[in-house]
């Protein structure tokens, strides 16, 4: 252990999956692995995921360890791409195995 | 007869599965169709509208006629969100961009309230032609079209996306292609080929909308009580003005164009109906910054209630008149 | 008759299928009914339970002799809780928001097995009427009321809960709302409105009940493997002889009150059932102490079956006999 | 006749329903029937299937030429995978883990491809027994222990694993226990007990098949587009080969055993159909570092389109050359 | 960067969720994300959502990224919560874009 | 507050859940969180929960909070067993609330 890797998690719409997930390998991150969020609250309104037929409002949580250049690259692109989308970008330290992989 | 086909409808159990839906959201019910299996089924009906239509056009083809209504149709399309825009923007506090959103949904087209108007066109003794599943298809798209000219997006290319990918995104999206495509296939197999599926497809299709309409009442609900806080009285008039002013310019084109009164009575009311699947997944692409508590709460919560009830009875009408 | 009624019971696809599932489970095999199908399917099966009752009632109204068995199914669902806490303080070592936690499942009732029984009724050659839908409805709530009163839940404030939050979500609950909804739109619709949806709400509804109950068997038996460790014998006990209890106090009743055979054999089955959805749910939110492996195991993993294989055959008999 | 089978084939609601998915998901649009939905799906066609199979065994028992047909398919399910394996060794150039990962999918068997053959059989006017069914779930396992004979599968223990865990975990996966619970039970209850229950598992079977298409056609797209990098042209030509050649072998059985035409159509789209569902969850589960895009696309996005409009008139009209 | 927020992770039972959310809410946080847990363990007993038709045993696992006070007057009426209910909070601490925003 | 914990992500092919939890059980972590992963991206690879019918691709995330050295003892059995497996685990410090049930 102690090979000190940056965990970005990005919250962000569903409907902006595809685009967030080019970003994260255009900066060269080499995976994330997305989940789905069931509720949330944001700016005095509240979702769920039942409550809304066109699944409109859903959003991901994506997770990605990488090195933290790589982040750093996503992070300026996210924020581009977070000026025209909806979302809570947020970085911080973990250590990992295997650090050859990523 | 115009009471009568109103209490008829009001006592359906498909109207009285989405009050209850309603009800029991609005006193905070814990009850919920899962999403999956809800998304499920909207699948299934979009393939039931489908197929049933694309059946009847095997039996018809296509007319003059019948383009002359696409034609209609997309022309209503196109053109109802530059008035529902113009309305809002006179009549509301809404900023511009909430505005484009919302009137993108008032020319688009709901599909349940598309297939409630064909039970009712039957329970009033008219026929109703498969064509209009068509036009319903064709009406879907061009309202978003409109509306992102309305909201002034600019051609700045937003990180992550491909050239192309909203138009193809907005064109794509999964009630259009699902629709279109159970069309042709009813269309390519006729009647031979529904034979074998209708016990799937046909049967069971006002059972299964009565499961869906508990669904979208439930969604409603919740939609209202988070969302009215967002909408100004204004905006809610506009929600039930809104669909008849839709409904007399399509009543208008039906006076003119050579329909049976099943047929004028489904453009009218696809004309008034308000979109709350379509629109909304694309509002969300391509207008993030549009609230969903107001374009959503409004096209379900307010237009969707309203048609199903009253809208729909008096569509029928209407089309009798026109078509006398 | 007995016997040959208890071998159909036992060689029926649907308690096959729950065979089916248990033993899947208990051989760990990965088989899994995704829980949003199964919930979409618990919801299909409650708002087909409530239409066919309501539509019976239509038939029939209100009378003070239905009247008079709804009160007694409340009452069984009040005072049941209180034999079955004293039972398990007396016999088991659980402690006591335990007992009162599963005290609420045994007065409180299971809508499947409800229906398993009416079948097995209808095999048996004996009328039943559609009012007890009604009283099923009505027994889901009140024995969770008294468990709560056993578990000496204090008034005290729970952080971000309103005034009332807990008795509305208890009694809001989803089985409830649908059953009851469903009830009322039968009753509203009647059976002109039934005959449009029959097709999916009756006709496959027995072919349904396979699907689900392969799941519960699957649910049973992971509950099981997951469970049984958390139960002493004598807990298992209680669960084998509390229904055998409930149903003689419902049997009397029953002899008490004028009712068909068949009706008796379903206020006996409903008072011998045990809750396995309402009542687990409601103890999560209001005495999130209890052990879901105590009550779920119990109710779903040792009562449920027992009433499907052997209770329910041997119900019919006792009402055969009480009310001849 | 085998042309206007070809075209019944190709132009069947089914098939329609998959090209519609395959497009739709070729061309990026967002479709998708929800995991949940399709798994449950997926869970009533097995059932669906064993129930069918049991009760025709039920009437027919188990005779020697049955238990023949069981071995020769057992037989093949086991030495497929080991021309599979030498063929993709010999031309392809896939390392050993991939090599045998596909291998194992070649000797295991679609059950989807299995039923639209049943249709084609009944089309064409052919008898087919139960029993094939039962011989579809004998050949879902052996192949698959036979891969991971082939990638040399050392006995080092991994960590949280138990002894015996993995053959458990394959031989019960959820398939096979569906498909012979169902198919015991069906022979158990037979006509009888079928009756109560074919509204929901015989009628609507072809319209829920439809459903199931449109999901696989999007699956099978996505694979494709995501996975034809990783496939060379020698690994798509053995996609294709591949089932002619297991269709061959197997035909030589069909010629050699006393066979209807029906049953041998049937048995040799068994062998030449490749498994997507048990054999890529055995796979990832002992084979984790076999990469799913090569197995995968190549079974559902190649293999199965192939069988199901090519593939299976071919089988049809072999079958009753060898057998005639 | 180097805008460092909080992240607490709340898990805790679905039917609390309401609660929860209520507790955030006041404690003014101005945003959380739900997402719904699949199976899990603690106190030896394991739990998995299909194995439970009631759905009384799911969890659901909330994230809210906040201001370092905000989110410490969240935990002490968590706390209290946690009384009543069942689950397990944790906080550490990450950075964000756009700090306005929370 | 201020009682540290550890925080072990693990994120690990649906597949092998029952292994890892196994694995993290025998370490004598106290608890664990399953969340189920939508999609994700790894070694040039893209994958979706419906693009796959065997759901052979699925991939689950594991949360566990833990005592540093219980979580140090899991470690070492995860790494042999993501010798075998496909998977990511990281590992980050938090405070907990009610250090004692940990
Ligand atoms: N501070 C936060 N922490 C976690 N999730 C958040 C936060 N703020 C917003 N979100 C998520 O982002 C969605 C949109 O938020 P907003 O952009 O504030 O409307 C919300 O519904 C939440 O799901
Ligand atoms: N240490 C932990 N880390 C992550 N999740 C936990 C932990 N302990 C408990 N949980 C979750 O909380 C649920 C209830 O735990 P318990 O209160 O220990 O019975 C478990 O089933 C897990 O889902
Ligand atoms: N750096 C990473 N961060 C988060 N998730 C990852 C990462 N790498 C791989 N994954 C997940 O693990 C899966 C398999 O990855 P791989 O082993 O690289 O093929 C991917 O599909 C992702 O879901
Ligand atoms: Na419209
Ligand atoms: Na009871
Ligand atoms: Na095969």
């Amino acid at each position: 252990m102690a090979h000190v890797m940056n965990r970005l998690e990005l919250i962000i719409e569903r409907m902006a999956l595809s685009r967030a997930s080019n970003v994260l390998e255009d900066a060269g991150l080499t995976g994330f692995t997305v989940v789905s969020a069931l509720a949330g609250f944001g700016r005095g309104q509240h979702w769920r995921r039942d409550g809304d037929l066109s699944a409109a409002q859903d959003m991901v949580v994506i997770i990605s360890i990488g090195k933290a250049d790589k982040t750093k690259a996503a992070l300026d692109e996210l924020h581009r791409l977070l000026e025209n989308h909806i979302g809570v970008v947020s970085v911080s330290e973990v250590e990992v195995l295997r650090p050859d992989r990523f | 007869m115009g009471l009568d086909l109103a209490l008829a409808t009001l006592l359906s159990p498909v109207v009285l599965f989405f009050v209850l839906g309603l009800m029991a959201a609005l006193a905070k019910s814990e009850v919920a169709v899962p999403e999956a299996f809800a998304k499920g089924i909207a699948i299934y009906l979009m393939m039931a509208i489908g197929l049933k239509g694309g059946v009847e056009m095997s039996k018809t083809g296509l007319t003059l006629e019948i383009i002359m209504v696409m034609a209609a149709g997309i022309f209503l399309s196109f053109s109802l969100p530059l008035i529902a825009f113009a309305l809002l923007r006179l009549t509301t506090k809404l900023p511009q961009i909430d505005a484009a959103a919302v009137a993108a949904h008032y020319g688009s087209i709901s599909i349940v309230t598309f297939l409630a108007a064909t039970q009712a066109v039957n329970f009033a003794g008219l026929d109703n032609s498969g064509h209009l599943v068509a036009v319903a298809a064709l009406m879907e798209v061009p309202a978003i079209m409109t509306a992102l000219l309305l909201a002034g997006r600019g051609k700045k290319k937003v990180p992550g996306s491909e050239q192309g990918d909203l138009f193809r995104e907005v064109a794509l999206n999964a009630s259009v292609v699902v629709l279109v495509g159970a069309l042709i296939i009813g269309w390519i197999t006729g009647e031979a080929g529904m034979a074998k599926i209708e016990a799937f497809f046909v049967t069971p299709l006002q059972g299964v909308l009565c499961l869906f309409l508990l669904d979208m009442g439930l969604a409603a609900g919740r939609g209202l009580r988070q969302g009215w806080r967002s909408l100004e009285p204004t905006t809610i008039g506009f929600g039930l003005y809104m669909p008849l002013i839709s409904a007399s310019i399509a009543a208008l084109f039906c006076f003119l164009l050579p329909m049976s009164a099943g047929d004028a009575a489904l453009l009218i009311t696809l004309a008034a109906s308000a979109s709350y699947i379509a629109a909304p997944a694309a509002m969300r692409l391509a207008l993030p910054k549009a609230k969903p508590s107001i374009y959503l709460t409004l096209s379900l919560g307010v237009t969707f209630p309203f048609n199903l009830t009253i809208g729909i009875p008096l569509y029928i009408v209407v089309a009798q008149l026109v078509t006398a």
